[in-house]
Order: structure tokens, then C-alpha cells, then sequence
């Protein structure tokens, strides 16, 4: 079974995730260019890594969402397979239509980066099985538009699903009820702006993040059978 | 559109004035050609021969740098130099100055300062793993320098961050004296595989020359010529010389570049980056460099802008380009590695057997020069220099009023230097790679090498007020702070890279400062063991004639060899015993509380000793390597009462402790002084190796900040007082 | 040849924390009399005339691309350009 | 009251990465007949009359803090508003 990691031009967190998921989770992670028309046969997740695709010109994940590979995204997405984007990643799935709302620039107008605090609302997902309901997690962020926005509808929908899986405690770019990370209706598409692959070794400063990816990895083991 | 005059013309009207030449270098010109250099060929000297590109005015002070060591595997000279950290790796470090665009255009000034010196790294074959920085602003008092200061950051951190390298680490001043002259130096460090180590040379009759990455427009003309002349209010209006920087271009050509050199190793003869003097310097240093001669047809050359003269298209410096030297027979290869990442890689011209550097443009000959001629004549001066009057003062040290301890520490807490810089590297992303151990906000940053259980220490240092009033000694101390830094995170210094920001050399004083700077730094270098591998040079930091301070960065890289020796600055458990090694003196003249209580240093710097300096650091080293501290910090900037405020503020944890000294001396910045702590348990085994070189002087522990001295008592609430000091700069910059 | 503006601005239920910063940089910097102040991008194109129908293909430009109609809003204008030799 | 309008863009030899990245993206879509696309920024400011003259007011504000004149052009459009109740 095979990790996906989608690599746009300017991705930068690709490395990141694949040492994550080869050194710390020991599962098969593969680069996937975003020119390829299809993912493996044998993909089990895919991940879109965070970075500056496109350089973030125009709006960040603007011009990534057309790369020819997110039609097969997409589709895998439709099967009800896990699809996760982190940071750019996150901003490319709201941008190609995988999640709901949309990431503008921090209230602050600056980049940040630093540990930040969240609170695990939702801990049913594939993706945070392995957390606490409620429990508080510290993952980096890093990121200049990670203000996640959408209108009240959409908010009252997210609600009512369940949609929403990670807020912060301290909401540090102005997010719309302090949204962090989302799901899909189906929950099988995660979209969070902080990164777990950043904080999946005590070295780093903590390991918070590796129970999402012992999470995911745990499902898509399952799905195998 | 410029109009090229003709040879005759040039020499009539000296042109080549106006573009920093001057008679007697012109005539040297003509001498080496036998004949009058025509429009594009004064242009091309001009360039190469300006003190940014040829160093003609501190080429001899930088002789005195130690440059060899037995894990030196490149020293200056190239893009970069290496150091050799074992298992068949290097670290590969370079620091550069962007003071001028900064200066004018901080965003994009600061962002393309940045994105060359990445280029420098990877064009040695190595990926960048880490960025620093070295900044000084005037002060934060009025809207035009906060708008520099908020857009330098932003221009560095989009940069890098986009690019994907964490900054991990940098300084920030705060001085009247910089205010119109921003210092902005970026140092870059990258990891090679020893095997994959490149030169920039151009080898091999024949061999064609590649120019990849963005197209030439007219920016940035004349880059070098204008880092090398002052500022003045008459020449506002002059300051055009912008340049757009385009990181995600820069992504893209460092993966194609990095992917030539490690998995094309056999095809690729030289590489080198565009920087400084754009096109004519790199091409004709690469020639110059093997002994080959080049031909380039400008024709061939990626054109944003119609009607681009020759002069305009070998100096200009648009960014994120760089010049290959393959092997022939492999054209196709390299083209289609470099449309893979969507950049472009044009053949513009070909290595020759002969001597010559020669530019076709529309089937004209329109520059025929001996390469040598170019690159290795240029004028070496040694200018006059005449020692300041102000370092000739009473020995006697300013004394500090202090009424109230604990609103004097308050304050100092408060003042720009001294306060956190969290609201600067928050904006940048430090983290991205999963290398970083140790983040920025304390002493060095530590980066940990993938795959091994070693890390590298890093950081870049200088106070200038120290040089302003002893350049020599002030020259060494900015050697031993950057070792200190390095020593108190647990590594052993390797080596430095430096940026000499000084103001005109042709003021003999300024030239003095020079000389002196770099004399001290050169005596530290031997006694340190941390040859120069790199460096860059950025005079006429001036402003109506008033120099900014000397400002000669150190850029040390350390190695650590296992990871439990990783040494961070924040106190960890209740109960920990503090000391601190290293004599406290009434030394206050350049301090951070002189500063703050006169507005601005003055008098003689105190003494200072390298000899002890480097007695205290071995001791730290040994500490640790003894596993004998809880933590180690450095003292610097603010003294002892600001290092143990640092160190609790890091660790969330109080202190309790009491010196037997008089108040004031809570402040003085005596040199060669560290912060440790250690748990009880190793109390004995400590207390042996510090013997009298330190003293105990208390405990970690409780929430308040608690020191007591012969006079008044500092106690204070550790969370408000953290609060201030941790909100202090973002206030001043709002 | 046809020449097209276009102008992009956050929905004006959306805060525009751009507008924010230059409104209070602007009182910083004395005009007490600015009210309000909104920052938008703004796109010059110059397209080919294909036979389409250029107000179709800007408005697919615009809500495919240019913006993101989740929280933006745009607006054109086009001018028609006969060839010329460029400056 | 003045509604004014200002258009910010690069002058003419300063590299526009965004331009080209949008651009590229553009052709990629098939809008092949996009020849040149130029970023730029776009503010409405809403300014308060004070009897000065709105035109220098503007300028001033574009050198100053709106546009930077070493690389940046402007122009913009003043439009006199009669206070009237907000939209
Ligand atoms: N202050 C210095 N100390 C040591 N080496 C220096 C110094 N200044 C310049 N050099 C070295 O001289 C060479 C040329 O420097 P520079 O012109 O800045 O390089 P580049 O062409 O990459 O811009 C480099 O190898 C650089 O490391
Ligand atoms: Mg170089």
C-alpha cells in the first residue's frame, strides 16, 4: 500500500512528510509529479504536502488545483479513500472544491510560524482516531493565509457534521470559529493548516503529530484488510 | 535607452567616471588592451573592477584571514566554502550584504539579498538547510524605519519560506547611526555530499556555456557600481537600481540544478551563480578560472526587455540565473532536465583555447578582452589610514544611576536589542525540513543532520557599538560572542563566514577601522581554530559623509557530535544550581545600559582578554561534554541580571539567586561569561571542573525572578515581567 | 486585440485586513480624512480576439482562475484595441 | 466626499512573476490567446473633502506609502460623491 505525496512545483514540505511517513510510521510513501494523470494502482492515502505551489502567486493553491493530477484526486477522493492537505495543501483542496470555504491572509497580515496550540474537537475521523476527544495537541504553524474563511451557512453545515476537527485555543490569523483543520461530509478528506509531520518526534520538540498518522495508517491498513 | 559613445568619446567626456572608474584605472585599461576599450568593454571593467566585485580596496586586509585547516576542503574563492564534518559530508556556508537595495527597496532589497546567496550554496553543489540574518536598523522612532524594518523582514521571510529553507537564526540592532545605511546580511548553510562538490570554471575548448533560470531585463544595472558609492540627499533620486525577486523561480532552478549535479555528475564542468556584475562576471570568472577563454553570442541570451544594448544585458542583475559549463555532446540532456522543472536553459555560447573574452551581438564583434585582463588586473589599493581621535580617551567607564533595580531591569527588557525577537522570526518559518532542534530565541540554532546523530550549531554576531569604540578589540569580541554561542549550545566551531559592513573606505579612519576590525577578527580566528571559508565585503555604508559603525558580522557554524549534547539556554528544573562562569567587571562603556541611560555609547571599551575568553569556552566544553549542565547561555548585550532573566523567561521557571556584587555590575558586559545551570546531583563533579573559574550563585525555581545583590534586590513576577519583555519590539514596531 | 481590467476585491461582508492596514497607516501619516479604504488586485490582459465572445471568456477567466468566488468578487472592463506597432 | 480609485503596477522593466505565473496558468486552461497579463494592486479610498486639493492629496499618498516609485507606477480616478446613505 502506498503514501501518495502529491508534488506540486514550489511544494516544500514533500521531504518532510516522506521522512515522517518512511522513518517514523515505516509504511511506503511515493512521489506523485502533479503532470501524472493517475495515482498507483495501490495507493492507500494521499497527501498533499504544504509548501508554496506556484509559488503562492495569484492566491496559494490557486494554480495548483488545475495540475492534471487532481482529476485522479479527486476521483480517489469520490471512493471515500483518505485524502489529506496540510497547510498549501489544505489551500489547495478548498480552492479545487474537496473542502468547503476558503484560506485568506492572516488578520495580522504577517507569516507565522510557531507552535500553537489546538484542541481535538472531532476524534472520530480516520485521521484522529488515535487522539483524545478534546485533547490538547501543539503543532507548528507556518503559514501567511491560513485565515480559513467561509459564510454562515457552510459554518452551521460544518457544525452539524462535524465537520470541524481541530481548533486552536488561541486563534493566532483570525479563522472563522477558530478553525483549524476540517472534513469533508464524508470525513475522508482533511484539510488543517497546522503540521503534524513537524511535531512527529520528541527531537522536534514534541510528538503530538504522529497519532494523526498513526491514525491514518491504522485505516488504511484496515481497508486492506 | 542609453546611446553607446564611441571609444574617443569615452575618453573625452570620462564617461567611465560616472561609472566608478577612475583616470588612472582607465588608462590601466588601455594599457592592457593596447588600445581604447570601447562603450561595452569600459562597462565590463567598470563592473569587475568596482570594490563590490574586485575587493581592490580590501583585498589586503582579508590576506590576514586564516584560510586552512585540515577540514577545510574549499576556502574563499568560490561560490561558497566547505568544511568537512565527517562521513563523507561538508557544510557549506556564505554570507552576503544587500545593504543598499535594502536600503532603497527593504522588500524586495532584502528578499533578492537573500535569494543570492542561496544560489551561492547550491550553485557548490549542496542543499541549503538553513538561512541567517544580520540586521541593523536606526531607531524605532520614527515610521519611515519601522516600515523598513516590518518590510526587510517580510522580504527575507518570503523569501526563504517560499523557497523552503528554515531561518533559523540572525540578530537585530537597533542604532541612530544606521538609519539611513540598513545593514541587511544573509547567511545561508548547506549539506554536501563531498563527492558532489563544484567549482565555477568554464574548462574544455569548445565545451558549450549555458545560461539557465529567468530572463535578463534591465534590472539592476550597474548593481555592483551602486553598492560601491555612498548615499547623499542629492542622490535620492538615483536609487534605481531595483530588482524584483521571484522565489518560486529560484525553487525551481535550485531542484534542476541539484538534480544536474547529483545525478549528472559526469556532464556538468562548472557552475556558477549570477550574482554581483550579472552575466560578464560570472562568465568571465569561470573562464578566467580554468585558463580558458569564452565566447558568447548575446543574441542567444533570454530577453525580457527589446532593444537591450550589450551593456545592458552583461550587467544587469536580474535574479535567480545562473551560467553552466557542461560537456559537449550533452545538450539535449541539460535542456530537458531544466524544462522538467519549467525553467529554461539556453546555450548562449562556448568555452574557447584561446585567451580572449568575446560578445557578439547581431553578428558584430562587440567586445574582444584577455579574460585575465578582466579578472585578475584589477587594481589592489592600499589606502591611507589615521586612527580616530575618539579611541583615545580616559580609561574611565561610565557609571550607571540605577534608583530603582527593578524598574532599571524593566527597562533594559525594554530596549529594542534586548528585548525578544520572537515578533521577527515568527515570520519566518524555522522549522520547515524537520531539521530544527534548536529554534530560534536563544543562543545558536541547531540543526540536527538526517541520518546521523551529529547536528550543526550556527549563528551570525556583531556589536558594533563594541567596534565603534575598539574596532580591533571589538573586531575580536564579535569572533568570541559568535564562539560563545556556539560553545554554549554544545558544538565545537568549525569555521566562519563574515560580511565586512564598513562605511568609504576612502576616509582614512573608516580605512583604519578596517584594518583594525580585521585584525582582531584574524588574532580570534587563530586562537578559535575557525578558518574564514567565505565572506563578502560592504563598504560605503555612509550617509552626507557619517559612516555607519563598523560592522563586521561573524557568521560561525559549529558541530555537535551527538545529540545529547545539545546544550539549549532555558533553566529546566526546580531545584537546579545556577552559576556563572567568568569575572564581572565594572565594564559599562558600549553597553547596552550606557545606551539606554545616555542615548549613545561612548568613552574607551573596556579590556578585554582572548585568551581568557577561549579558557572560559574550553571550560563550557567540557562541561558538557562531561554531561555535567541542565542548560548554558552566553551573556552578551545587557549583561548578567538580562542572561538569567533570558534563561528563566525560556525555561517558564524563576530563579533565586544572590551575587556578591554591587548592583551596577548586574549590567556591565565583561566579556567571556556564561550562564549554567546543574542538577544537585552533579554539584561535586561540577564544582571540580569549574574550580575558581565560576562561582555558584543560586537555584532555579518558583515564579518569581529573585536576585540579590550588595545593594537593592531585584524581585520581580516572572510571567508579567516575561509578558514585557516578550511585548516590548512588537509594540515599538506597531 | 482586446485590453481587459480586471478588478478583484474580498466580498464586502468579508473584513479586508489589507484595507485595514493601509487605512491606519494612512491616519499614521496624517490624512485623518481617509474613510475607508479597500485593496483589491487588479489584472491587465491583453487577449487575442479568437471569435469568441470576449465577455464569456473573461468572466470563465475570472470565475475559474482570476478569483475565488467563495470570497471574492470581480469586475471588468474591456476595451477593443485595433493592432498596432507597440511603443 | 471623493471615491477614489488607484491602480498600482510595476513599471514596465521590473520583472511581474505573478503576471507570468497567471499568465502560464492561463494557457495551461486553453486560453491560449492571452498574451500578456499584468498584477497589479487596485485600492478604493474613500476620502473626506477638507478643502485641499484632492489631486496633490492622492499623489502624496501614491509616493509615499501606496506605491513604491522606484519600481511602481500608478494612476487613479477621483470621482466627487455627494454624501449620501451607504449601500
Ligand atoms: N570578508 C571576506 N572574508 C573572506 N572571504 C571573502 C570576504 N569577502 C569576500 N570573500 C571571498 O571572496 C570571494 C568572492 O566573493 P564575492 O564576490 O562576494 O562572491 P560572489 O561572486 O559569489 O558574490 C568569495 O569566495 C568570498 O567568499
Ligand atoms: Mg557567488
Amino acid at each position: 500500500m502506498k503514501y501518495a505525496i502529491i508534488r506540486f512545483p514550489g511544494s516544500n514540505c514533500d521531504w518532510d512528510l516522506f521522512y515522517v511517513l518512511r522513518d517514523v510510521l515505516k509504511v511506503t510513501p511515493e512521489f506523485i509529479d502533479y503532470r501524472e494523470q493517475q495515482l498507483p494502482a495501490d495507493t492507500g492515502a494521499v497527501l498533499v504536502p504544504g509548501g508554496f505551489s506556484y509559488g503562492d502567486y495569484l492566491r496559494s493553491g490557486a494554480i495548483a488545483r488545475f495540475s492534471p493530477i487532481m482529476e485522479d484526486v479527486k476521483h480517489f477522493a469520490d471512493t471515500g479513500k483518505p485524502v489529506i492537505g496540510i497547510c498549501n495543501g489544505f489551500q489547495v483542496l478548498t480552492e479545487a472544491g474537496l473542502l468547503p470555504g476558503a484560506l485568506r491572509h492572516n488578520m495580522s497580515l504577517d507569516f507565522i510560524c510557531k507552535p500553537q496550540p489546538l484542541s481535538v474537537v472531532n476524534n472520530q475521523t480516520l485521521f484522529t482516531d488515535q487522539f483524545e476527544k478534546d485533547q490538547t495537541v501543539m503543532f507548528p504553524i507556518a503559514h501567511g493565509e491560513g485565515n480559513y474563511y467561509c459564510d454562515d451557512e457552510t459554518l452551521t453545515e460544518l457544525k452539524q457534521n462535524n465537520q470541524i476537527v481541530f481548533i486552536y485555543q488561541d486563534n493566532p490569523n483570525g479563522s472563522t470559529a477558530d478553525i483549524a483543520g476540517i472534513v469533508n461530509k464524508q470525513g475522508n478528506v482533511l484539510g488543517m493548516m497546522p503540521h503534524p509531520e513537524r511535531a512527529s518526534e520528541s527531537i522536534l520538540g514534541g510528538a503530538d503529530g504522529k497519532l494523526l498518522f498513526e491514525s491514518l495508517v491504522a485505516s488504511v491498513e484496515m481497508a486492506v484488510g | 535607452m542609453m546611446t553607446e559613445l564611441s571609444p574617443v568619446d569615452i575618453k573625452a567626456q570620462k564617461l567611465y567616471q560616472q561609472w566608478g572608474l577612475s583616470d588612472d584605472e582607465f588608462s590601466q585599461v588601455e594599457k592592457l588592451l593596447g588600445r581604447l576599450p570601447n562603450f561595452t568593454e569600459t562597462g565590463l571593467f567598470a563592473a569587475i573592477w568596482s570594490e563590490h566585485c574586485a575587493y581592490k580596496n580590501s583585498k589586503p586586509l582579508l590576506k590576514q584571514f586564516p584560510t586552512t585547516g585540515k577540514r577545510i576542503l574549499q576556502g574563499p574563492g568560490e561560490g561558497a566554502g566547505i568544511i568537512d564534518i565527517d562521513d563523507g559530508q561538508g557544510v557549506v556556508f556564505k554570507a552576503e550584504s544587500h545593504n543598499h537595495p535594502t536600503a532603497v527597496e527593504p522588500y524586495q532589497g532584502a528578499a533578492t539579498g537573500v535569494g543570492g546567496i542561496v544560489r551561492d550554496i547550491f550553485s557548490m553543489g549542496a542543499r541549503p538547510v538553513a538561512m541567517l540574518d544580520s540586521l541593523h536598523f536606526g531607531e524605532l522612532d520614527d515610521t519611515q524605519t519601522k516600515y523598513l524594518v516590518d518590510q526587510t523582514i517580510a522580504g527575507i521571510g518570503d523569501y526563504g519560506n517560499c523557497m523552503g529553507i528554515p531561518t533559523v537564526g540572525g540578530e537585530t540592532t537597533f542604532d541612530d547611526i544606521f538609519k539611513h545605511n540598513t545593514v541587511m546580511n544573509a547567511m545561508c548553510v548547506g549539506l554536501l555530499d563531498n563527492a558532489d562538490q563544484q567549482k565555477g570554471a568554464a574548462a574544455g575548448d569548445d565545451n558549450p556555456i549555458y545560461y539557465v533560470g529567468a530572463k535578463t531585463g534591465r534590472d539592476g544595472i550597474q548593481g555592483a557600481i551602486f553598492a560601491s558609492a555612498e548615499f547623499s540627499d542629492e542622490q535620492e533620486s538615483q536609487r534605481s537600481a531595483v530588482q524584483v525577486g521571484d522565489p518560486f523561480a529560484e525553487k525551481q532552478l535550485m531542484e534542476a540544478c541539484l538534480e544536474l549535479i547529483h545525478e549528472h555528475t559526469d556532464i556538468l564542468v562548472g557552475i556558477q551563480d549570477m550574482g554581483a556584475a550579472g552575466l560578464v562576471s560570472s562568465s568571465a570568472e569561470m573562464g578566467a578560472k580554468a585558463g580558458y577563454g569564452m565566447e558568447l553570442n548575446l543574441d542567444l541570451v533570454p530577453q525580457r526587455e527589446a532593444g537591450m544594448i550589450p551593456y545592458e544585458l552583461m550587467l544587469s542583475e536580474s535574479q535567480e540565473r545562473m551560467l553552466l559549463c557542461i560537456k559537449k555532446g550533452h545538450e539535449q540532456e541539460v535542456e530537458d532536465l531544466f524544462a522538467k522543472y519549467e525553467s529554461e536553459a539556453v546555450q548562449i555560447g562556448h568555452v574557447t583555447d584561446s585567451t580572449q573574452y568575446k560578445l557578439y551581438q547581431h553578428d558584430q564583434l562587440v567586445a574582444d578582452v584577455p579574460v585575465h585582463a578582466l579578472v585578475d588586473e584589477a587594481p589592489v589599493y592600499h589606502k591611507p589610514s589615521r586612527r580616530p581621535a575618539r579611541l583615545d580617551q580616559a580609561a574611565g567607564q561610565f557609571e550607571p544611576t540605577i534608583n530603582d533595580l527593578n524598574e532599571t531591569l524593566i527597562q533594559m527588557l525594554s530596549q529594542p536589542t534586548i528585548a525578544s525577537k520572537h515578533s521577527i522570526y515568527e515570520r519566518y518559518d524555522s522549522m520547515v525540513q524537520t531539521n530544527t532542534v534548536v529554534a530560534p530565541g536563544g543562543d545558536a540554532a541547531v540543526i540536527r543532520l538526517r541520518g546521523t546523530d551529529k547536528a550543526l550549531a550556527m549563528t551570525t554576531d556583531a556589536n558594533p557599538r563594541y567596534l565603534y569604540l575598539e574596532p580591533h578589540d571589538g573586531g575580536q569580541i564579535a569572533m568570541s560572542e559568535a564562539a560563545r554561542n556556539i560553545v554554549a549550545s554544545g558544538a565545537i566551531p568549525l569555521g566562519i563566514t563574515d560580511c565586512l559592513n564598513f562605511g568609504s573606505p576612502e576616509d582614512p579612519e573608516v580605512y583604519y577601522e578596517l584594518e583594525q576590525a580585521t585584525k582582531g577578527m584574524a588574532e580570534a580566528c587563530e586562537i578559535f581554530e575557525t578558518p574564514v571559508i567565505s565572506g563578502n565585503v560592504s563598504l560605503y555604508n555612509e550617509f552626507n559623509k557619517q559612516p555607519i559603525y563598523p560592522t563586521p558580522m561573524v557568521g560561525m557554524v559549529g558541530l555537535i557530535k551527538s545529540s545529547d549534547l545539545i546544550t539549549t539556554i532555558d533553566f529546566k528544573h526546580e531545584g537546579d544550581l545556577i552559576y556563572v562562569l567568568g569575572q564581572t567587571n565594572g565594564d559599562f562603556n558600549g553597553t547596552e545600559i550606557q545606551k539606554m541611560q545616555q542615548q549613545e555609547v561612548s568613552g574607551r571599551l573596556f579590556d578585554f582578554d582572548i585568551t581568557y575568553e577561549k579558557q572560559q569556552q574550553d571550560l563550557v566544553t567540557n562541561l558538557i561534554n562531561s554531561h555535567l549542565l541542565q542548560s548554558a547561555h552566553d551573556l552578551a548585550e545587557g549583561g548578567l541580571a538580562v542572561g538569567l532573566a533570558e534563561s528563566s523567561f525560556n525555561g517558564n521557571v524563576g530563579i533565586d539567586v544572590a551575587v556578591d556584587m554591587p548592583q551596577n555590575y548586574l549590567f556591565a558586559e565583561t566579556q567571556s561569561r556564561f550562564i549554567v545551570s546543574v542538577a544537585p546531583e552533579n554539584q561535586a563533579a561540577a564544582e571540580k571542573v569549574i574550580g575558581e573559574n565560576g562561582a555558584l550563585i543560586g537555584k532555579v525555581g518558583g515564579s518569581q525572578l529573585l536576585i540579590r545583590t550588595n545593594d537593592q534586590d531585584i524581585n520581580l513576577d516572572l510571567a508579567k515581567t516575561k509578558q514585557t519583555w516578550r511585548e516590548a519590539l512588537a509594540c515599538q514596531l506597531n | 486585440m482586446y485590453h481587459v481590467k480586471v478588478y478583484i476585491t474580498y466580498k464586502p461582508s468579508i473584513l479586508d485586513p489589507q484595507g485595514e492596514a493601509v487605512k491606519t497607516a494612512l491616519h499614521r501619516l496624517d490624512y485623518q480624512n481617509v474613510e475607508t479604504v479597500t485593496v483589491g488586485k487588479y489584472f491587465e490582459i491583453d487577449i487575442k480576439d479568437d471569435g469568441r465572445s470576449i465577455e464569456d471568456e473573461v468572466e470563465k477567466m475570472c470565475d475559474e482562475l482570476l478569483a475565488n468566488v467563495n470570497m471574492e468578487t470581480y469586475r471588468y472592463e474591456i476595451e477593443s484595441v485595433t493592432q498596432t506597432a507597440e511603443d
